[in-house]
This record gives C-alpha cells, structure tokens and sequence, in this order.
C-alpha cells in the first residue's frame, strides 16, 4: 500500500549523533540509529547504557546536548512532548504514567481532550476509546478507575493513550517488564496489528528472546553509544547479550537441592479482605470467617495461604502482578494485619510487630527499593542502620553506633561490588543496580534465618543479577530460608527449589521447577490451566 | 451506593436535622437556633471561610499546598480597601483579586519555579502580608494625607463608597416579608424553615450571591472541563500530565494565582462587610478556610458544609449564649438516636457479629448522653470563654465521628522538576 | 567528610546572599516611603548611646532570642516527622498558665521550685499536644486542622483561667488581671555577670539577661543528640523522610507520631516560661503571644537543626529589637516585618538552589569514581 | 485599649531638637497596641502630646509596641536612655512595665493612663470610666421607647466592663426594669475583638432584633459594625473615648450616633505635662471623672438636648457624691 511506497522513501525516524550529558554522566554519545517506517525497531542495552534518555529526547521531554532528530525526513527541535505528540510521535514509559484515582476516561483523553463548548465531551471520548479499543483489540473499560486496574490492563490504557493521539510512531521503553508470557503474547499481537497498519514501533526490553521474536530490526547500545545494528534473524540471545556487556549472559542455572527438614516459616490459613482489616468477631474462626466475607462477595486479597518454607529452601510465588503477592510479603512482614497464622522456628509470631520480627532473622529485600527499602536523601551508612536500628552493629544502648555502622557498610561496599565513593555518599546518587546491592547487602547481613526477596534484581543489570544470585544461592546453602517473589520466570525457575503458584489471593498450584517451562508457568498465574497439585 | 442513593440519603440527613433543631427550639425556647438572625449571621461568617477554602482548593487541587492563605487574605482587604475608598465597591472587588492573586504569584514563584517548601513559602507569605499591608498604610495613610482627610488612619482605610448593595428576595423576604412573618409565628417546623430560608435571602451581599454561585463554578470547571482535568491531573501525577504534553508549571502558576484571588476576594467580602478596611479584620480565617478545606476532603461540597458548619456555630454563640448551652441538649438528642440504631442493628443481626468494642462504644454513648442531659438541666449559663469556642470544638467533634477516609491529592506538596521524575 | 563539609559552605554563602537580597528589597520600601535606607540600616546597629542602654538591648536581644529558639526547636521536632504541628501557639499558652499557677501555690528551695515549675510546664504542654496526636493515630483527623482549632480553644481556656480559677489578687485601679506572683524562689536568677566578663555595664532591664538562656542551650544541645545521635532520633529520621520506608523497617509510625507529637509539646511548654521565670513572675494580660506562629517561620529558616534555629532566632531577635530604634529613625518599624518574611523566603529559595547545586557536584564525583573503579 | 497590629508612623519629621523651641521639654509616649491612627484611644493620647507641643514648646517622640506587645517596657527604656522626661505609657497594659522602668530610672517622671501610681516617680492617670457611662446609659435609657438597651464590648477586660457596669447603672437608675442586653467579642488577652466590625455588626443586629432600641459599644473599631447595624434598623448608638459623630466620616453612620462617651485622655496627658513643666512630681493618682470633665458626653448633633436637665442632675449627683458608681457589673 502506499505508506510502504512512501516509508521505503524516508526513514520514520532518523537520529544523528545525538549526545546527552548528565551532571557526571554521558548518557548518550553520539548515537545514530535509523527506524524504518512500518517496522518494529527494539533498542536493547544494560541498565543505564541510555535507553530511556535517548527515547525521552525522541518524546521532547528532554532536550540534546548534541546531534539532530529527523522524522519522516523532517529535522524536528522538540521542545516538549506536545511537540513529539504533533510530529505522530508517542511514549509508553518505563514507569506508569498513569494517575491512579482517574478513570481510564480521564487519564487517556488528558491533554487532548474532545470538547462541546466549554465543557469535556466524555460521550465523545467514550465512543472514540471503544472504538480504537476495538480496532486494535485493546479491551478496557473507560470508567474504571485506574486504581483497580492490573498492570496488564494499565499496560494497554497507556498504548491506547498513545493511539488515542493517532501517533504513527510508538515507543514502548520496557513494556513487558513487568507481564507474563500471556500478555506478553497478547502486547505482541497487537504490535503486529498496529505494524501492520503502518505504524512504527520502537521497542525496549532486557528480554532478549521477546526481542528477537518482535523486532525486524535491532539496536545495541552500550555505555551511552551504538555499538552494533544487528537484524534478529541472524542473531542469538547470547550474541545480542555479548554485545550489550561484553560478556557471558549467565542463567540461574539449578543447583543440587540443600533443602533441610526443619521448617523455617510456617503460614497457616493467611487471610485478608480488602477495604481495611477487621477483628474476627468472638466465637468465630478464621475459616468460618473468610466462608462469610465469601458469602458477602468482599474481596480477598488474600484467601486462606498456607505454605511451609525448610531451611535451605527456596520458596518461589509465582504470579501476575497484583494478585497478591505484596499483601502476603507485607502480612508475613507484620506490615499490614491478617488473619491467620505465621510461625518462624516454631514460635508463632502472627501478633508480633514488625520490629519484632525483623529483630527475629527476617530479612526483607522489597519490592519496590526507593519506597520501601531506602532512604534517598541519607548517606549510603544511615541506610545500613534502616531496619537494624535496634540490632549490633548498628545500635550501642539507646545510641546509633556510627563508628561500627559505617564499618558494616564498608563490608558491605565490600563484598557486594556496590560502585560508590563511599559510606557518606546519598544514597539518590547510586544506580538503581548498585541501590539494590546494597540492600541486598544489608538484608543478608546478621544472619538472618528466613529471607523475603522480592524482585530482588528488577531493573539490575546482567553483571549484578549474577552477583545477587550467587548470594542468594550462598546464604541458601548455609542453611537460609528464601520466600522468592519474581516477575523474571527466568530467574524463578532458575532459583526456587519449590514453586508456587497466587492468584487471585490464593495458592492454585505448587510446582516442581525443574519440569516447568516458563509458558506452562504462565498458563498457571493467567488462570489459564487448573490448578493441579505436582510434588 | 449509587450516586442517586448518596443524594436521597443527603437529603434524609438534612431533614431529619432540621427536625431536631427545630424540636431543640421548641423544647428549649431558643428562636436563635433557627431564627433569620442567626443564619444571616452564620452566611455573613461562613462566606469569607468558603471563599479562602476555595483558594486552598484550587492550590492544592493542582498539588501546592497553601498554607499563606492568611497572608493572601490581608492582603486582599487592604487593596480592597485601598481601591475601595477612591473608586467604589468595583474597583474594591477587583484590587482585592489582585492583591491576592499576588501573594499567589510569590508562592507560585516560589514553590513551582524554585521548587522550596510549599509550607515555608506560606509561612513567609503569612509573615510578609500583614508586614506590607501595614508598611502601605503608614506611607499611604498616615495624617496629612488625602487619605487621612477621607477618614483613613493607618489601621483603617477611609469607608469604601457606595457600599455594596444588597440584594432580598422580593415578597418571601422583602417588602410583605412573607418568610419573616411566618418564622415570628414560632410554630414547629414551618417557622424553622421559614428562618433559615428568609435569614438566606434577606438583604444579602452582592458578593454572598457570586460566593454562593462560586462553590457550583468551581466543581464544574474543575470536574468538567478539560482545563480542570488537566490541573487536577497536575495535582495527582504532573509527570503523566508533562508527559502528555500539558504544561505544568503553566497550570500551577495559573491554580496557585487563582488560588490567592479567591483568598483575596474573602479579603473583599470582609471589607464590603465592615464597610472598610480595618487592620487585622482577617482574624485568622485563612487558617479556618484551610481547615474548612481539609474537613471538606478536597471538595467544594464538603467545604461549603464545613464552613457552613463553623459559620453557624460562630454566629448561635455571637448571638446568643442560652442558644448555646441547648447545643448540649441537641447533642444529647444526637446520641439517643444513635443508640437506638446500634441497638436495632444489635438485635437484628446474629449473636457472633458482636463484639466487646461496639458495647463499650455503646457504653460511652449512653455514658456521653446522660452528661449532656445532666448539663443542659443544670448549667444555664456556660462563661463567655467556653461559648467562644463552640465553633471549633463542634469542628473537632464532626471530625472525631465523620469517618476519615479523606484523600488529598496524590502529588500534594510535591515539589515537581521537568524530566525528573520518581 | 568533605562532601558535607561542601553542602555546609554552599548553604552558608546562600545564606549570606539571601539576606542581602532580602535588606535590598527593603530598602527600595523604605526609599519608597521617603526614608533612607542607610538610616534604617545604622538604627538596626543602634543600640544606644549610653553604655547602660547598649547593654540593655542586649539583654533584650537575648531574652528575645530565646523563646523564639524553644519554639523554633518545639516546632522542628515534629516537622523532621513532616508532623505540622501549628499548635505550638495553644501548647505554650496552655503551658505557661499551668506552670505559673502551680508554680505559685507554693514555696520551695530554688532549685525544686523551679524545677516544679518547668516539669509542670513541658507535661501540660505535653498533654495538650497527645490530644491532636491521638485524634490523628486513633480517628486519621488531620493535625493541622485539630491543632488550628486547639489554638483558639488554648486561647479562650487560659482567658477563663485567668479571670477565673486561677486569677490571683489585684492591687486597686489596676486593670490588667494575671495568675498570683511566684515566690522569689520561683524566678530564675539572671546572668548580668556576664556582661562584667566583656567589660560591660550589667543591664538595669528588669530581670536583666534572663538566666533561662541556660536552660535553652542545653535544651538545645540535649534535643540535637537526641536527634541526631540515638535510635529514637534515627527512627524520627527515617519515618520523615519515607514513611513506608520506616514502617518496612520496623519503625511503629502511630507510637512516632504520638512520641513526636509530645516531646515536641513538652519543648512548646518551656516557650512562655523565660517571661514568666524572668522578670513577669506570673501569666498575665500582657503574656506575650504569638511565637508559636513565629517559631514556624525560625524552625524552616533553622532547617529543623537545633544550631540552624538558633542562628535564625538570633536573627529574629535582632530584627525585632530594632522595632523602638526605627522609629527614632522615623522608618515605620513594620520594615523589620517584611525584612522576616523576605529572609524566609530568599533564605529557603538559595537554600534550594545550592542544594541542587551540591547535589549536582556528589553525582558528579560519584560518577568520577565510577569511571576510575569500572 | 484598642488592639491592632504592631508598628508606629513616622510623623513630626522636623521635631529634631534643632526646630523645636528651647523650652527644653523634651516628652516621650509609648502607645498600647495598635499604635496611632486608632481614631480613638492611642489618637486622643497623641492629641494631648501635640497640644504639649503647640502650647508648651515640648519637643515629643511616641513610640508603637510590635503587634504581640513584647517590648513595651524596652520603648520605656529607649525613651529614657534617649533622654525623654516626662514618659508617658499609654493604656493598663504598661502597668508592669512602667513600674519597673519607673525603678530603674529613679529620676525621671513616668506617667500611665488607665492604671494607678505604682511609685514615687510615676503619676497614675485614671479615668472614671464607668461615670461617663453612666452619663450614657442614663440618656439611653431616657431615650428608649421599648425600655431595652444593648452594651457591645469589644475584649472582656476588666477595663470594659468598667464601661458597662456604669452604663448598666445608668440605665437602671432611670428605668429600673429596663433589660439590657450585654455581648463581649472576644475573651480577654485575645485583642481581636476591637478590629472586628463584622461581628460587632452581628451582636448589635441580634440586640436591635429583640427590640433594644439604643446600643452603647466599648469595642474600638468593632463600634463601625454596631453603628452599620444601628443604621440598618433605623435604631441609634453611643459611641465611646472620642465624638465618634465627628471622628466616623460616613454621613449615613453619623446620623445613628445619638452621643458619644468622652474620655479625654488628651486632657489627662496634656495636664500631666503641664504639672510636670510646673514642677509637680509624682506618686500619686490623678482621677479624670465628671467634676474636672475628663469623662463626659458628646452633644453634637443635639439629640441629648431634651434631656440635659437628666443628664446635668445625674452629674452632680455623681459629683457631689450622692450616687456612687459601681466600677464592675455585678455577678
Ligand atoms: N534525570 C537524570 N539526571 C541525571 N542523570 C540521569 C538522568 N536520567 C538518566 N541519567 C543518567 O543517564 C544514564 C542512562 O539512564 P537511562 O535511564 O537512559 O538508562 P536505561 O538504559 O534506560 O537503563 P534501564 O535499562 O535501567 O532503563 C544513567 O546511567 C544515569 O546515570
Ligand atoms: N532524576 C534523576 N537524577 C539523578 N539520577 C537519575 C535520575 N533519574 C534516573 N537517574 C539515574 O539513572 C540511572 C538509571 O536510570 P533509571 O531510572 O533507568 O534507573 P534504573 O537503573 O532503571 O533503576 P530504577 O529501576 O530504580 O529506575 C540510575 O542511576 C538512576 O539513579
Ligand atoms: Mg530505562
Ligand atoms: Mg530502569
């Protein structure tokens, strides 16, 4: 048809020695990277090698120290994403952008938004999101809040924004980070769709084998410069990978079971229903209890858990985003109420307090670093203490001990590779990769008996993914109790000794990882296949 | 519950108010409960706080909290003064919207474009507003000047002429007076209704009209309309916003600066009221607005019953002490009626549901019930001090039992950076 | 550490240029009402010809220091919990009344005497705080409200006090009404001494250089240990600066709202007692009021930092006492006013700005690091 | 006593020692609160220092506290060390201060309005308040037709109720079943309640509303709201400390002020000055009550002319002894 005529004319987009510089960081230089029209063009590269910057001076939101953009042929000077937005251009962003107590509605048709008189057209709106929904296969409903959407539905609201827009030129920085195979097939699909309307697509993720299933084209970037242009038909993952980091890419490969028959943590009937916790009345049980809020069609968002974890063992939950993983981490960590039991070592701890239990040898590596697990603006030393405050080194009486405090943290820098200048540095200042190795660091440290890592490599990159597994597989043999929770199947299966499978607030499956295929997985955490019980 | 369901329940709720305050009147003898008088009174003192709560909700709406409303406010009465006394209640209600929307613009200035603490920029403001307005009047004020000859002193401004006209309703509260006749019959009900109606419509501000018609304006701009997505969008994730091409720091500028326009008009209001500007005449409503605000979970609605609310306390203890102590009677009443629910939802509802803590809630109840009684019967007269404060305990009070799921806007005293988000 | 050591001299040439920005824009007032601002600069420096007088308004300036630094650490102590605690106006007012009466119910050795006096100060002004705080953890009411409204509920409870139950004897025609005088036990001696040591004359002021100051200094001293050095500070610490953070931690968020809430309460408690210990003796009609609000605007330009506050109180002080000197000058004293909010407001925005710029210069040496360890 | 926000103006740039006349009086006054331009109390105070300029030759400085008060007695001081004798502070509120300042600086002569002598060099200015309001109910309740009368104070302080325990007793004295309605604005220490006309306003309405026919206000600028109500209702009001009728520049206000109660602290300070000049010292109370007119009712406007005779019979009643008047209301 004619926008391939005309694409095989002029690239959609053509960028030319862009360079960025960051206060004491290149992020990119001199970058040159040439998308045809009506193709999906994958950029891929290390945490921090420059991906978003680049697609974020693509989208307006930042500008280039260096280097031109074209579009469609056009040399174009983006001020601000309006501008991008007015060239066809559009961004699905790493993080959601999405503003959580907005319908669907508001957070598609914001900024652009159909009018009658003064007043927002929702009709209008509504007819026109159904409609591309449709189209495109991009099922959603504009009146829910977005509050109560799974990330896979917000995954979907954001592509909608983008076409909402009619940009003829996607960008998707890590769309699938956090998806499961399902979804991640069904975004594929409707990529395809999209590319086969002539649209073009950029696309980024660390999931190299997704990559080489979507992408006609592909990019490497390290350290901030295009390093190679490959075509995926004649690539391997572990070719692309040596090209990102000019080395191996290691899987977590499983190791001979050290799994022990003294249970670590035990979780008996965990239960917990949504819109605030509330006292079983007198006289009543749990079971009799949670049968009722059934009965009640309340929400649980946890139903009845129960799961032994041995010493030496890792436990992995697999699961969609959202179905319960942060309530069961947060109630086993005293953080918010539920009913049930938890025992550690035999010593049932459900009434203790957070504090309590952390002082007990829970370890706690968060799902989220920078809200649960750090504290930015305090030195990296201050943040050692977070969490031990109450235990050596970190406490002499009622004072911090500073001395010993930093000393730990040292250690820590030490023997967890964490790249910084030192124990007083912010905490802001460090990467991502390097934040979350220092809280692994600290989490390990005292010997802890039982350890909840959640997403413990999110956002690292492979060389210090290889680090924290090794750590984890250490501590494991020496006897740790893991409870492993991880959007990476990868890493699950590769880690976990046992897995088991949430949704919907309840344990459907346990799993034997070492005859699973990350796709059957999936089936599971979809709801796709029954749960059907395998030891 | 459906919207319709919340509506009809409102209304029940209204109601049955009514009735108990009028039952209240009877038993007590106390017209002023629902007299004209007093709800004159209460919409002469609720306006200002619903104006300045206004400001704070389109500041933090758009995620600058506003903590300098005060200043913003001082700083309306004195241009409105100022402006008044020379040119008419126009150029008043225009000069103090400028006076404001100024202080506005500082913290805008400050907050959006320095990114500083939203609370130290208020606080400057509350120090620099009474500060300027004070230094403005001993240059411009001080004898020997025009001013001074007109009746200015430098704590007050010369009388602001014409003063704003008022407005009755014809017949119901004009002229025949229907309503007022009606309420001076002092029958049940009828005559309550009668009061509060007439006390609303009989010679009211101009500028009570254009408040009034301004709590409706703001709920449809900002729920409505594209303009009110967008900042209420700022208020919640102003990253999304930038990233879909809305300008951010435009829209703070432009909320924060209507923000102090609105504090500033309550500045108008209070000056059109005393026919003057008079040092200090603000007394503090910024914070109360603030607080009307906050009570009113981010919402005209609520904050027009929140400053309703604190506007009648103020005006039933101005009015009349007696009035006051049958408040003691009136929460008595409140009580019962609660108990006999908790009692009925006892009864119904099988033997397991109930557990200790509803007892002892019950327990205090009853307990807080028999206190007031006992009070009411006793106490005749409450000492001036412990009346003064009826407004504000009667906040605290609803705000005790008013369930508190407020929601502030997500990204509330943010400070937001282009291309730096968290 | 010299990163630090780096973000302390950014801050204090911020600092310095703030408030030099801050006496322009005054000038430009006072040139506007026809005044010369060289004048009103001399009369903040004027503090009088004779020896006497100077030493006089230095005592003044202190004794204004004062008070202003307790509220300002009163105020801070919640802040560092991002608590906004308003109520330091009522929790003072409330304080001071009880102090004074108790402290005049009775006679004692100095030492007990006002030692009851304070003790009876820092439980009322706690208590009158834990109402707030319980509202806040038991029932989510928002402190900034219920602590607005405890203000003037503070307001008119003292006024019934002290008309009322606590009201203590009158001589004829006098018309102010205040709480029975403290025995001489009750009142703190002054530290006129001092001035003998710079070769001074001692102040003739009434109550001269008010000895609280002491109490105040380690107050001071005590409260920055307290916060920087020990659990219970980290614990502050950390809940300020990431809630979720904090309760991951194990922080208890509802026992550090109350515990915050209180001590910073108690601290509100000693604000009226320099006055009262000084030279008053009693809780009066003319009982100075409003350094709760005043000691919000010392505790930001203070950064919540016990040495911060102080500097900013001194500087409040400073300004304040120059109210009779303006006038002399003829400037209208309502410049000290706007000077105070300017220097909040220039302070808090280089404040901003060198912090973006200190934090521009870690990253920066951070990455220089990376690139010589990677 | 009327409250405002802190500060002074800068007036008499020229009364350097250098123009003023070499009588070598050289008198300083610290205002109460709020400073000049009150139209009222501190204004009538200033008044009598301009009145010392003029005929005395006096060279003067007035000084403002800051809004919270808290450096009354330091402006004492700064006057005395400045080298100013006599000084003068104005209102009950420097009762302490001056006492103390009047210790330190033995030899110079302080005087204070509204409070009593506290030491040898200090001369206590006293108003009999509660005789010119009882002047002032007197005529109000000769004037009322319903027999119902209303007092607004602005702050309740012992001061005020001075004003409305007199009032109280004048009305009684000629209609002993007369009701009279009685509203402070604010409890006392809290100054608020002089600079609010709008709840003046609302006190007023309520009391024109139950048929009081004549208001009598002690509330500084909160008064303009009890004058605005007057005039709403076509009912009257008493103004206070100065002729309000001519100070109240609205003409339509004007016309509801029926009378004023003087206090003419002008004449106090003035006399005070002029003792001093004369050589007279201190230690003692000078009373400004009905006899020597320090205290008295405004006749512009000429709606108390009928009832002069009343009002004269009652003034030498109080003069001469025959009726005491009480200093605070009862209960
Ligand atoms: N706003 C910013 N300010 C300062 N430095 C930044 C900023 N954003 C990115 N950087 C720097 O630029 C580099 C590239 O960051 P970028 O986010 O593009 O990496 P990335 O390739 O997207 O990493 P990831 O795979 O984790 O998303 C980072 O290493 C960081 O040091
Ligand atoms: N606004 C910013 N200022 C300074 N550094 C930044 C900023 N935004 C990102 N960075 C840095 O850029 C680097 C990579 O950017 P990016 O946001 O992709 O982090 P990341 O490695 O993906 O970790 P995370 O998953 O936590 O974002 C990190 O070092 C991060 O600290
Ligand atoms: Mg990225
Ligand atoms: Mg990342």
């Amino acid at each position: 048809m004619s926008a391939d005529t005309l694409a095989t004319a002029r690239p959609a987009v053509e960028l030319e020695g862009i360079t960025k510089r960051f206060p004491g960081v290149v992020a990119n230089h001199d970058i040159r990277i040439t998308v045809r029209p009506g193709t999906v063009h994958a950029i891929v590269g290390e945490n921090g090698a420059g991906k978003s910057t680049l697609m974020k001076i693509l989208y307006g939101m930042q500008r280039p120290d260096e280097g031109t953009i074209k579009v469609n042929g056009e040399q174009m000077a983006f001020r601000t994403p309006s501008d991008a937005i007015a060239a066809g251009i559009g961004m699905v962003h790493q993080h959601f952008m999405l503003a959580d107590n907005f319908t669907v509605l508001e957070n598609i048709v914001l900024g652009a938004e159909p009018r009658k008189g003064l007043r927002l057209d929702t009709a209008a709106a509504r007819r026109r999101i159904t409609e591309l929904a449709a189209t495109h296969g991009l099922r959603v409903d504009p009146d829910r809040l977005v509050e109560d959407l799974g990330v896979g539905d917000r995954q979907r609201v954001e592509i909608l924004k983008v076409l909402y827009r009619g940009a003829r030129i996607l960008i998707l920085d890590e769309p699938t980070a956090v998806l499961v195979p399902q979804e991640v097939e069904e975004l594929f699909q409707n990529l395809r769709e999209l590319k086969s309307e002539g649209l073009t697509v950029i696309f980024i993720s660390h999931k190299l084998d997704e990559v080489l299933d979507i992408a006609d084209e592909i990019t490497v970037i390290r350290r901030g410069t295009t390093v190679a242009s490959v075509d995926p038909r004649e690539v391997t993952a572990r070719r692309l990978a040596e090209l990102m980091v000019g080395s191996e890419l290691p899987t977590p490969e499983t190791r001979e079971s050290t799994v022990t028959d003294t249970v670590a943590l035990k979780v008996a009937g965990l239960t917990m229903e949504a819109g605030g916790h509330r006292p079983v009345p007198k006289g009543t049980s749990v079971r009799l209890y949670a049968d009722k809020l059934r009965q009640d069609g309340k929400r649980l968002l946890l139903d009845d858990v129960s799961f032994e974890i041995h010493k030496g063992e890792i436990l992995g939950i697999a699961g969609v985003e959202g179905n319960g993983q942060s309530e069961l981490i947060e109630a086993i960590m005293g953080i918010r109420q539920a009913h049930g039991s938890v025992e550690l070592d035999g010593r049932d701890i459900s009434s203790w307090s957070t504090l309590r239990r952390r002082e007990s040898g829970i370890g706690y590596i968060p799902e989220d670093r920078h809200r649960q697990g750090l504290l930015l603006e305090a030195s990296l030393w201050e943040n050692r203490v977070l969490g031990h405050q109450t235990r050596r080194p970190a406490r002499k009486g009622p004072w911090i001990d500073r001395k010993a405090a930093k000393a730990d943290t040292e250690r820590i820098i030490g023997e967890y590779d964490v790249r910084t200048p030192g124990v007083e540095t912010l905490a802001l200042a460090l990467s991502g990769g390097n934040q979350q190795k220092l809280i692994v660091g600290r989490e390990m440290s005292g010997e802890p008996s039982f350890l909840i890592a959640a997403h413990p490599t999110r956002g690292v990159d492979v060389g210090a993914q290889a680090a924290i597994w090794d750590h984890l597989r250490d501590a494991r043999a020496a006897g740790l109790a893991v409870l492993l929770i991880s959007a990476d199947l990868d890493e699950l299966i590769g880690l976990s000794d046992t897995i088991q499978v949430i949704y919907r607030g309840r344990l459907v499956a346990a799993l034997d990882p070492s005859d699973i295929t990350p796709e059957r997985l999936g089936g599971y955490m979809t709801g796709a296949i029954a749960g059907t019980e395998e030891e | 519950m459906t919207r319709i369901g919340k509506y009809h329940l409102a209304l029940i709720g209204v109601a049955a108010l009514l009735l108990l305050m009028s039952l209240v009147r009877v038993v007590t003898g106390q017209n002023d409960i629902t007299s004209s008088g007093t709800f004159s009174a209460a919409l002469t003192l609720a306006v200002p706080l619903a104006l300045v709560g206004l400001g704070g909700l389109w500041a933090e709406r758009a995620g600058v909290v506003n903590i300098g409303l005060e200043g913003m406010m001082v700083l309306g009465t004195w241009f409105a003064g100022w402006a008044g006394y020379q040119w008419g209640p126009v150029a008043a209600l225009v000069a103090g919207l400028l006076g404001g929307a100024l202080g506005g613009l500082l913290h805008a200035i400050a907050t959006v474009s320095f990114g500083v603490d939203h609370i130290i920029s208020g606080v400057a403001i509350n120090l620099l507003g009474p500060g300027v307005t004070r230094f403005l009047s001993e240059v411009l004020y001080r004898e020997g000047t025009a001013a001074a000859e007109a009746g200015g002193a430098i704590t007050t401004s010369p009388p602001i002429s014409p003063p704003a006209p008022e407005r009755s309703l014809p017949l119901l509260s004009d002229g025949p007076d229907l309503l007022g006749r009606l309420e001076s019959t002092h029958w049940f009900l009828l005559s309550d209704v009668a009061g509060i109606l007439r006390g609303l419509t009989h010679n009211v501000n101009v500028l009570v009209i254009l408040a009034v018609l301004l709590l409706p304006l703001t709920f449809y701009v900002l729920w409505r309309t594209p303009f009110g997505l967008r900042l209420r969008s700022v208020g919640e994730n102003p990253w999304a916003a930038e990233s879909l091409g809305v300008n951010v720091y435009r829209i703070k500028y432009i909320a924060v600066m209507i923000s102090g326009a609105f504090a500033g008009l309550g500045g108008v209001f209070l000056v059109f009221v005393s026919t003057k500007y008079v040092e200090g005449q603000t007394q503090g409503r910024g914070f109360i607005g603030l607080a009307a605000m906050i009570f009113g979970n981010w919402r005209p609605g609520g904050l027009a019953v929140g400053a309703g609310l604190f506007g009648y306390a103020d005006g039933l203890q101005l009015r009349s002490s007696g009035a006051i102590t049958s408040v003691l009677l009136f929460g008595a009443l409140l009580l019962l009626g609660y108990l006999v629910m908790q009692a009925r939802k006892l009864m119904s509802s099988e033997l397991d549901a109930r557990t200790a803590r509803q007892y002892t809630v019950m327990a205090f109840a009853a307990l807080g019930m028999i206190v007031l009684f006992w009070l009411w019967l006793t106490v005749d007269r409450l000492p001036d001090e412990l009346v003064n404060i009826t407004p504000h305990v009667l906040t605290l009070l609803v705000l005790l039992v008013a369930s508190q799921r407020l929601r502030m806007p997500k990204a509330d005293g943010v400070t937001y950076r282009r291309g730096e988000q968290h | 550490m010299p990163a630090g050591l780096n973000r302390a001299l950014l801050t204090l040439a911020g600092a310095v240029v703030a408030i030099v920005l801050a006496i322009a824009v005054c000038s430009v007032a006072i040139v506007a009402a026809g005044g010369d601002p060289l004048h009103a600069l001399t009369a903040f420096f004027d503090f009088g010809a004779s020896e006497r007088a100077q030493s006089n308004s230095v005592a003044t300036l202190f004794n204004r220091a004062v008070p202003l630094f307790i509220a300002g650490l009163a105020v801070a102590v919640g802040f560092r919990m991002n608590l906004f605690n308003i109520g330091v106006e009522g929790q003072y007012r409330i304080a001071a009344i009880c102090a004074a009466y108790v402290g005049s119910t009775f006679v004692a050795p100095a030492p007990i005497q006002i030692a009851v006096i304070i003790i009876v100060a820092m439980v009322a002004g706690g208590l009158y705080a834990l109402i707030p705080a319980i509202m806040k953890v038991t029932r989510g009411v928002n402190e900034v409200i219920a602590t607005i409204m405890l203000n003037y509920i503070a307001l008119n409870i003292t006024a019934y006090l002290v008309r009322g139950p606590f009201a203590g004897t009158r001589a004829e025609g006098e018309l102010t009404v205040s709480t029975p005088p403290l025995p001489d036990s009750g009142m703190f001696p002054d530290l006129n001494f001092l001035f003998g040591w710079f070769g001074m004359l001692a102040p003739t002021r009434e109550g001269g250089l008010w000895g609280f100051l002491v109490v105040a200094i380690v107050l001071g001293v005590v409260l920055w240990v307290v916060l920087e050095r020990t659990r219970f500070g980290f614990d502050v610490k950390a809940s300020g600066l990431n809630q979720s953070a904090a309760l991951a931690a194990g922080v208890n968020p509802k026992r550090m709202v109350i515990a915050a809430m209180v001590l910073s309460g108690a601290i509100a408690g000693l604000i009226g007692l320099p006055e009262i210990l000084g030279s008053t003796g009693s809780f009066g009609t003319t009982f100075t009021s409003g350094l709760g609000f005043l000691g919000i605007a010392v505790a930001l330009l203070g950064r919540n930092k016990p040495v911060g506050i102080a500097v900013a109180a001194l500087l409040f002080a400073f300004l304040d006492r120059a109210q009779g000197a303006l006038q002399f000058a003829n400037i209208p004293p309502s410049v000290v006013e706007i000077i105070q909010g300017a220097i909040v407001l220039l302070v808090v925005v280089a404040n901003e700005v060198t912090n973006r710029f200190a934090l521009r210069l870690e990253e920066r040496r951070a990455a220089r690091q990376l690139k010589v360890t990677a | 006593a009327c409250g405002g926000g802190g500060g002074s103006t800068a007036t008499d740039e020229p009364a350097g020692g250098a123009s003023s006349p070499a009588s070598g009086l050289k008198v300083g006054l610290a205002f109460d609160v709020g400073g000049r331009g009150d139209k009222s109390f501190n204004d009538a105070a200033y008044a009598g220092l301009e009145k010392a300029k003029t005929d005395l030759g006096a060279e003067i400085k007035e000084l403002s506290p800051a809004a919270d008060g808290s450096n009354r007695g330091d402006l004492l001081r700064q006057l005395a060390d400045a080298g100013y004798n006599p000084i003068i502070g104005v209102g009950f509120a420097y009762a302490e201060d001056v006492k103390a300042a009047a210790a330190e600086y033995p030899d110079i002569e302080f005087a204070i309005v509204d409070s009593a002598s506290s030491a040898p060099n200090v001369t206590g200015l006293l108003f009999a308040e509660e005789q010119g309001s009882y002047l002032a109910g007197v005529a109000a309740a000769a004037k009322s037709e319903s027999g119902h009368v209303g007092f607004v104070g602005g702050v309740e302080n012992d001061l005020i109720r001075k004003f409305e325990a007199g009032f109280d007793a004048g009305v009684k004295s000629v209609k002993a079943d007369a009701k009279i309605d009685v509203t402070y604005l604010t409890p006392d220490g809290d100054f608020s309640g002089f600079q609010a006309p709008d709840k003046g306003k609302i006190a007023a309405e309520k009391m024109f509303q139950d048929g009081a026919d004549i208001v009598y206000h002690a509330a500084g600028d909160s008064g303009l709201g009890v004058f605005q109500a007057a005039a709403a209702a076509g009912k009257k009001a008493i103004g206070v400390d100065s002729d309000q009728r001519q100070t109240v520049t609205e003409t339509n206000l004007q016309s509801v002020i029926m009378t004023s109660m003087l206090k003419r602290v002008d004449v106090g300070v003035f006399e005070f000055i002029k003792a001093f000049q004369g050589g007279a010292k201190g230690g003692q109370d000078v009373t400004y009550d009905l006899k020597v007119d320090g205290v008295g009712l405004a006749t512009t406007g000429g709606e108390i002319d009928d009832i002069k005779d009343q009002l004269d019979k009652a003034k030498q009643d109080i003069v001469n002894g025959t009726i005491k008047v009480p200093s605070q209301p009862e209960s």
